[in-house]
């Protein structure tokens, strides 16, 4: 369903992404990982519309989206979450939800049962009229750009290290309700983590960056023993 | 809590100061001047509350308003009120040229408008045949006979600008209760934030300019037929920025009845107090004023006045403190 | 003075919240201490607290034997007391390599300053290839780099660290761990707080583990069990 | 009686300066008719500040007409004295000033609306001596204000129908650096005279471009505010051989009873030397006064009895002889031209009000 | 030829000066993101008192500058302080607050120093200076034109070079991060106030020997250095001299071949085209990510 070719960003000198090439089926998850600076966040960026690529092409369902504004995209059901958590200011986190649910959804249609039911599962229901802003711990405000994107109710959704910093019982009951959550209502995720065992449990199929170049695609377990991501990544083979 | 104030404020407006005030021309004449600046600042707090956008140059709206109302009323014999509406058009309209600047962020876009509103200024003076240049225009004619009243004397005017601010604060309302007012809420500091979830940013703030520019411009074209005056450095004058942003922040910018709150205060009390006590230079009163009221209460005038209707009710919060 | 860093009934929190209260923690010269916890515990909090960040509600911090509450955050650091956020602190606009350059400001470090900025670059090379590079451009493990560079930059005597390891490739992580196996070698003073429970028990020396804003269990190293700390950790998410 | 005349005029904003200036003339006209009636009438004046602003004109004069002003003498600049006698007139109130010389003021009807000069006037003297100087292309500087736009419109047309060559440069009044202008006048109109309409400090920057660049000029012409006492006093270098427009002799030489009065009223007051803006003042509120006590005398103490007793004015005056024709505009006004001597300005045109020689040609580097 | 050669040089001039009273916003601006709405009024206080003193004493006026110096920094100091005892929405309140402080100073002024114009009476200053036979200036201008390069480049190594300035950029950058290096935030900011109230000293002092002062002109200082301010892209030093001399320059151009009164429209839109170009000014940072 999405399918991204030859796609190069420059910053400057900087070159993020270098030809870079992958695709993600319909109901797959794909994980994205590689070295510290490869390039995963800026794929994430480009898919989003937030940063112009240099070059190559993305097409998801049809739509070639790098002609589609940021909030088309969204429309389309591209969703995702950022790195740094990006609250809406000024918003309680409620609030963030119901604007992602009008704005987000197709039909503009605002539900309060599905709110609650997306704060319950990412586990903030008690903050729901927190601050998003300033009153959220850092996992918390993790777990609101998880309940956001969700709120878009996404075909394809994008997370951007949402479980780095979990303790590991979190970790695992979050990662339990993202699949959940993918069976229900049928998602493709795209999943940047740098916690091989997480990958490994999550992921249908993995891409691996480095400088910028995808250096492998295929089955974790298999991909995870391949000697250059070894190297560059993982450092020890994986238990 | 404001919309009571809001409500008690115009019911105060419509019923008590035409009834205590009505024959003294020279009071209700402030009255209405201060409201012509609380229209303003409405139109401002609207796009810097609701579109996050500050703007520098109001101005602008309200001398294109002011001008294509007058230039109607003179040269085409367009009747007044509806002069009025196509004022607001005109400033609608020439807000579209600064669309580009939408694109601009904080005193980026704060001052691309005031650079747009000197530009407007310097095109008035130039274009002498359409709006008589730096002479101006005068005898712009005054509000009309309509159904009977008189609107052209200084209570009919206090009626129609009365009008006129209510119905920006209707509007305000409404778009702000609506969920486009959270959305443009929450673009204020995190716009990337909101695109993301997919709301159209850039349209908002579109129409949110449109909506401003056309509010500025109807209450510049009503102070044209007011003063029955008009010359570019008047019409584009800074003040028509400055005051009105003084007086919304003033009053409490994110609220609906600060700005026309703080804009009475301060106009009514500069010009009936301090401009009694110290004839020249009266004004410096008022930048101690401002300063001051600023720092003691920066949340602005309305939470004081809130203060004074609901005592005391913060107390209970405390509660949770002691858990040992 | 047997404590290098302790508290004694501390309390802090936000608006009209209580993070966290009477907590009375000991950090001993030359040893490391892991705080590790759930999400919202309120560690981060309390490391905030310790650097005067914020302002503690009741309860004393004392260093070297001195009452701290009072002093501003910026003596602390010239006092050698030190933090690496979360999250990313960086001066967003300001190049690599003037960050790095920051972190030399109190006064006895600056003379070092070259030094200890070569050095950095050393552990970090990437930080090297990226020296003029805008730091809120970094992606989000450089930014971590960055961050704990320019804290070393600070010669810390005593080292708060909060969640170093957020954010960081599996071999950059244990990077990290190792040049705080160094650090500790060298006799700094480390608190770590980290939800990478693994790697941070092995190298601390004791261990708190602390739960909506208590401490509930205070032991050496030696004394604690893997498993026992997650099945308490458990005790609260079931 | 209790004679109540009410004045708005800036005392602060932009026009601060001059609306001082006209203040204090008015102020020294109700003292002396003060002291002229006294035992018979009292003359009070209210005066309010406005700002420069027009809307605060508008205010001041429906406060002063709700307090009962029988008169009004006010204003600086068209612009604002436009709606401020509007308002006037809608309360039925007299309104007599010289701060706005804007044809279309006077041509709105209103029945007591007068003003003791006119833009004319000050044209009418610039012309005049440029044409005794017998130049053939003459520079016009002036300030894109409105009524410096008017004058200088006057005076160029009116000096191309004398077959001069006439080149104009309009500059924004915030203009700080007039190099530009006076180059242009130096290099590329090569002009042989430079007149300037403006205000007191563009006149500085002037002067102080073209004393650098030199250009090559007979003469440097200036009309309203520049041949005044205190140019003299502050800007000694520069002003030496510029012209402008003026009413009496600096230092005056008070002579005629008339001027002695108004020089010793003023001087008490004061502590000062008068300016134009001080003698209109005065003159304007001294016509004013004698109108209403003419008028009371009749019993006739209104909009309309006032206007016809203002409107029998015909007075040779300090500044020159006044009288107001339908529109209540002052036919008989003529300004004369002075320039600046060594830290005197003796009036130099007409020749039937000289009281020294021009220095001609002259600029203050030659 | 000559003609042009002439406006570049007088729009190089003014740039200068122009830069010389934009650069002490830009640094507060910078630092704080306080508009100063008062800074005009700064500058013009400055040039009061050098006025002040060479009409009492007779010296020149130059000599003013350590009693414009003092009373200007303490004055912005005033406004540091009351700046800071705001603690919500400063960046918006603070404008009130300046804004008010702005008019007390004019019509302090005002009342202090009446509505009269004054300007130098050193003939020294009004000299010219005669370059290449053909490019005028008074000494005035050119001793601004110097003291503004000077002051803009004094600043720009101060602020890279020194503990001092890298802590105001790094307090402006980061509040919190600032505390953990071992800043004491309000130190830097009363530094970066202390200058800019030096610079506002140093532009007024040099007003007052250039050209003619009264009150009203504080404002339209205060406009000037503020679009040049945001031409320059948040405090950056070098974008406030790029875009100082620009809009000089293009001033100069448009009075030579159009005139004066269109000078502020081709000001303006240049203004406004670089912009649209780029969002942050010429030199400054991209907006986040
Ligand atoms: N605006 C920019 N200018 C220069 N370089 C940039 C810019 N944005 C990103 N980069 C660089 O591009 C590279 C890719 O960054 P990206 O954020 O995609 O990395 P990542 O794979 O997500 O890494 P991490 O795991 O650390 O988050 C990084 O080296 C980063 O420094
Ligand atoms: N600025 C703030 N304002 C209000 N509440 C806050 C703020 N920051 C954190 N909190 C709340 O304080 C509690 C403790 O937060 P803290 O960040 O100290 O937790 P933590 O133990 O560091 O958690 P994590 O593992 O997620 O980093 C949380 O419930 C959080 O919601
Ligand atoms: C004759 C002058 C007093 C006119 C005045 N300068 C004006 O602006 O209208
Ligand atoms: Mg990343
Ligand atoms: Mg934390």
């Amino acid at each position: 369903m999405l399918k991204v070719e030859n796609l190069s960003v420059n910053f400057g000198g900087v070159r993020a992404l270098q030809d870079v090439s992958f695709e993600v089926q319909t109901h797959e998850v794909l994980g994205l990982v590689g070295p510290n600076g490869a390039g995963k966040t800026t794929s994430f960026n480009v898919l989003s519309g937030t940063v112009r690529p240099t070059a190559g092409s993305v097409t998801y369902e049809g739509h070639d989206i790098l002609k589609s504004s940021m909030h088309q995209r969204v429309t389309f059901g591209i969703g995702r979450t950022f790195q740094i958590p990006q609250p809406m200011h000024e918003l309680s986190v409620r609030e963030n939800l119901i604007v992602a649910q009008r704005f987000g959804r197709p039909d503009g249609k605002v539900k309060q049962e599905r709110i609650d039911e997306i704060l319950e599962s990412v586990n903030l229901l008690h903050k729901a009229e927190a601050d998003a802003a300033t009153e959220l711990a850092l996992t918390e405000r993790k777990a609101l750009e998880v309940a956001k994107a969700l709120a878009t109710e996404p075909t394809l959704l994008m997370l951007d290290e949402v479980l780095a910093g979990l303790e590991t019982t979190s970790k695992k009951l979050f990662m339990q309700t993202l699949k959940n959550i993918r069976e229900k209502y049928s998602l493709s995720m795209i999943v940047i983590e740098h916690d091989i065992e997480t990958i490994m449990n999550m992921c249908d199929r993995v891409v691996v960056f480095n400088f910028g170049k995808v250096i492998a695609d295929g089955d974790p377990e298999e991909t995870f023993r391949n000697p250059e991501v070894v190297r560059s990544y993982t450092g020890e083979v994986p238990a | 809590m404001n919309i009571k104030i809001s409500a008690l404020m115009l019911g105060v407006m419509y019923l008590g100061v035409p009834f205590f005030l009505g024959d003294n021309d020279y009071l209700i004449g402030l009255v209405a001047s201060a409201l012509i600046i609380a229209g303003v600042a409405v139109a401002w707090a609207l796009l810097g509350n609701l579109g996050g956008m500050v703007s520098f140059g109001h101005a602008a709206f309200f001398g294109v308003g002011a001008y294509t109302s007058a230039v109607l009323t003179m040269d085409y014999g367009v009747p007044v009120f509806v002069a009025l509406v196509v004022g607001g058009v005109g400033a609608s309209l020439s807000s579209i040229f600064m669309m580009p600047a939408l694109r601009l962020r904080g005193p980026y876009f704060a001052l691309a408008i005031l650079a747009y509103a000197e530009i407007f200024k310097i095109l008035a003076t130039e274009a002498t045949g359409l709006t008589g240049g730096a002479g101006g225009l005068l005898s712009i004619p005054s509000l009309p006979v309509f159904a009977g009243v008189d609107f052209g004397t200084k209570l009919g005017g206090y009626i129609v600008i009365l009008n006129i601010v209510t119905l920006m604060l209707i509007t305000y309302y409404f778009i702000r209760r609506s969920s486009y007012g959270l959305a443009l809420k929450a673009m204020h500091d995190s716009e990337l934030a909101t695109r993301i979830v997919g709301v159209p940013a850039t349209y908002l703030k579109v129409v949110m300019l449109l909506v401003s520019a056309f509010m500025t411009g109807a209450v510049g074209a009503f102070n044209a037929h007011y003063i029955n005056f008009l010359e570019p450095d008047y019409a584009f004058s800074g003040t028509w920025t400055v005051f009105p942003i003084v007086a919304a922040i003033f009053g409490g910018y994110r609220t609906l009845s600060g700005p026309v709150l703080g804009a009475l205060f301060i106009y009514l009390v500069d010009q009936l107090v301090f401009k009694n006590l110290i004839p020249q230079g009266h004004q410096l009163i008022l930048g101690v004023m401002l300063a001051g009221m600023i720092i003691l209460s920066p949340s602005g005038l309305l939470p004081v006045i809130t203060n004074l209707f609901t005592r005391k009710k913060a107390d209970n919060k405390r509660g949770e403190a002691q858990h040992a | 003075m047997k404590y290098l860093l302790e508290t004694e009934k501390l309390s802090a929190g936000y608006g009209a919240m209580e993070v966290f209260w009477d907590l009375s923690l000991t950090f001993e010269a030359g040893r490391t201490t892991t705080i590790v916890g759930p999400n919202g515990a309120g560690k981060s909090t309390f490391l905030k607290t310790l650097m005067g960040l914020i302002e503690p509600r009741a309860g004393d911090i004392r260093f070297k034997g001195q009452s701290y509450v009072k002093e501003p955050t910026w003596n602390r650091i010239n006092d050698g007391l030190v933090m690496i956020p979360e999250g990313r602190l960086l001066f967003s606009d300001l190049s690599v390599e003037e960050n790095l350059i920051m972190g030399a400001y109190p006064k006895k470090t600056r003379k070092s300053m070259e030094k200890n900025r070569d050095h950095v670059f050393q552990l970090f090379p990437r930080l090297k290839e990226r020296r003029n590079q805008e730091a809120g451009t970094l992606s989000g493990g450089e930014a971590q780099m960055l961050a704990i560079g320019r804290g070393l930059m600070e010669e810390p005597e005593i080292c708060l660290v909060d969640e170093p390891s957020l954010g960081l490739s599996p071999v950059m992580t244990n990077e990290i761990f190792s040049i705080f196996r160094e650090l500790k070698e060298d006799k700094m003073t480390i608190v770590l707080v980290e939800q990478n429970t693994n790697q941070a028990l092995k190298i601390a020396d004791h261990v708190y583990l602390m739960q909506a804003g208590k401490v509930t269990l205070s032991e050496p190293r030696e004394a604690v069990d893997l498993q026992r700390l997650e099945d308490l950790y458990f005790a609260r998410t079931a | 009686a209790n004679f109540v005349i009410g004045e708005h005029t800036p005392l602060s904003g932009k026009l601060a300066r001059v609306g001082t200036g006209s203040h204090r003339g008015v102020m020294t006209g109700i003292k002396v008719l003060n002291d002229k009636y006294a035992g018979q009438h009292t003359f009070e004046l209210k005066t309010i500040d406005d700002e420069s602003s027009p809307a605060k004109a508008v205010s001041a004069v429906e406060k002063l007409a709700s307090e009962g002003v029988i008169a009004f003498s006010g204003g600086y600049a068209s612009g604002v004295i436009g709606p401020a006698s509007e308002a006037a007139n809608k309360a039925n109130i007299p309104y007599i000033t010289f701060g706005g010389v804007a044809t279309a003021l006077s041509q709105r009807g209103h029945e007591g609306f007068f003003r003791i000069n006119s833009a004319a006037g000050y044209g009418k003297a610039l012309v005049g001596l440029v044409d005794e100087m017998a130049l053939k292309s003459v520079s016009i500087a002036y300030s894109n204000k409105e009524a410096t736009h008017k004058m200088a419109g006057y005076i160029e047309k009116k000096l191309n129908e004398k077959g001069l060559k006439v080149s104009t440069h309009e500059y924004d009044a915030h203009v700080k650096d007039f190099k530009s202008i006076v180059n242009k006048i130096k290099l590329r109109d090569r002009s042989e005279a430079i007149v300037m309409v403006g205000y007191e400090s563009e006149y500085v920057g002037i002067l102080r471009a073209a004393k650098l660049l030199k250009p090559d000029v007979k003469a440097m012409i200036g009309v309203w505010s520049l041949a005044t006492g205190k140019m003299a006093k502050e800007f000694p270098d520069l002003m030496e051989n510029v012209y402008g427009t003026a009413m009496l002799p600096f230092p005056v030489s008070f002579n005629s009873p008339k001027q002695k009065l108004f020089y010793e009223a003023f001087k008490t007051n004061f502590k000062d030397e008068p300016s134009y803006l001080e003698q209109f003042g005065y003159v304007q509120t001294r016509l004013l006064g004698e109108a209403i006590v003419r008028a009371f005398d009749k019993n006739e103490l209104n909009l309309k009895g006032i206007a016809d007793e203002l409107r029998k004015t015909d007075e040779e005056t300090i500044s020159g002889r006044v009288r107001f024709d339908e529109h209540g505009d002052n036919p008989e006004f003529v300004q004369r031209v002075g320039q600046h001597q060594k830290g005197k300005i003796p009036l130099v045109w007409p020749a039937s009000s000289k009281t020294g020689e021009k220095v001609f040609p002259g600029t203050p580097w030659q | 030829m000559e003609l042009t050669a002439q406006a570049i040089f007088t729009g190089l001039l003014m740039g200068g000066f122009y830069g010389l009273v934009a650069v002490g916003l830009a640094l507060v601006f910078g630092t704080m993101k306080v508009i100063n709405l008062a800074h005009g009024e700064l500058v013009l206080l400055a040039a009061y008192i050098a006025y002040a003193v060479e009409s009492q004493t007779g010296i020149n006026p130059l000599l003013a500058m350590p009693i414009a110096m003092a009373v200007v920094i303490a004055a912005s100091l005033i406004t540091f302080y009351l700046t800071n005892k705001i603690k919500k929405d400063r960046e918006l309140n603070s404008l009130i607050l300046t804004f008010g402080l702005g008019i007390v100073l004019t019509n302090g002024l005002l009342m202090v120093f009446s509505a009269d114009i004054y300007s130098t009476q050193s003939a020294w200053f009004m000299e010219g200076l005669v370059i290449a036979d053909s490019l005028f200036s008074m000494r005035s201008e050119m001793l601004a034109f110097v003291v503004g390069l000077c002051a803009l480049g004094g600043l720009y190594w101060w602020l890279n070079h020194t503990w001092h300035g890298r802590a105001i950029r790094s307090v402006s950058s980061n509040r919190d991060a600032a505390k953990l290096m071992g800043m004491n935030p309000t130190k830097a900011e009363l530094w970066s106030w202390a200058i800019a109230g030096v610079l506002a000293a140093l532009a007024g002092v040099m007003l007052y020997v250039t050209s003619v002062i009264h009150p009203p002109i504080g404002h339209s200082l205060t406009i000037k250095a503020f679009i040049i301010t945001v031409l320059a892209g948040m405090g950056s030093i070098p974008g406030v001299l790029v875009g100082a001399l620009m809009i000089g320059v293009i001033e100069g151009l448009t009075t030579t071949f159009f005139q004066s009164s269109l000078s502020e429209l081709a000001s303006m839109t240049v203004f406004l085209l670089v912009l649209l170009v780029m969002p942050s000014g010429l030199f400054g940072k991209k907006a986040g990510h």
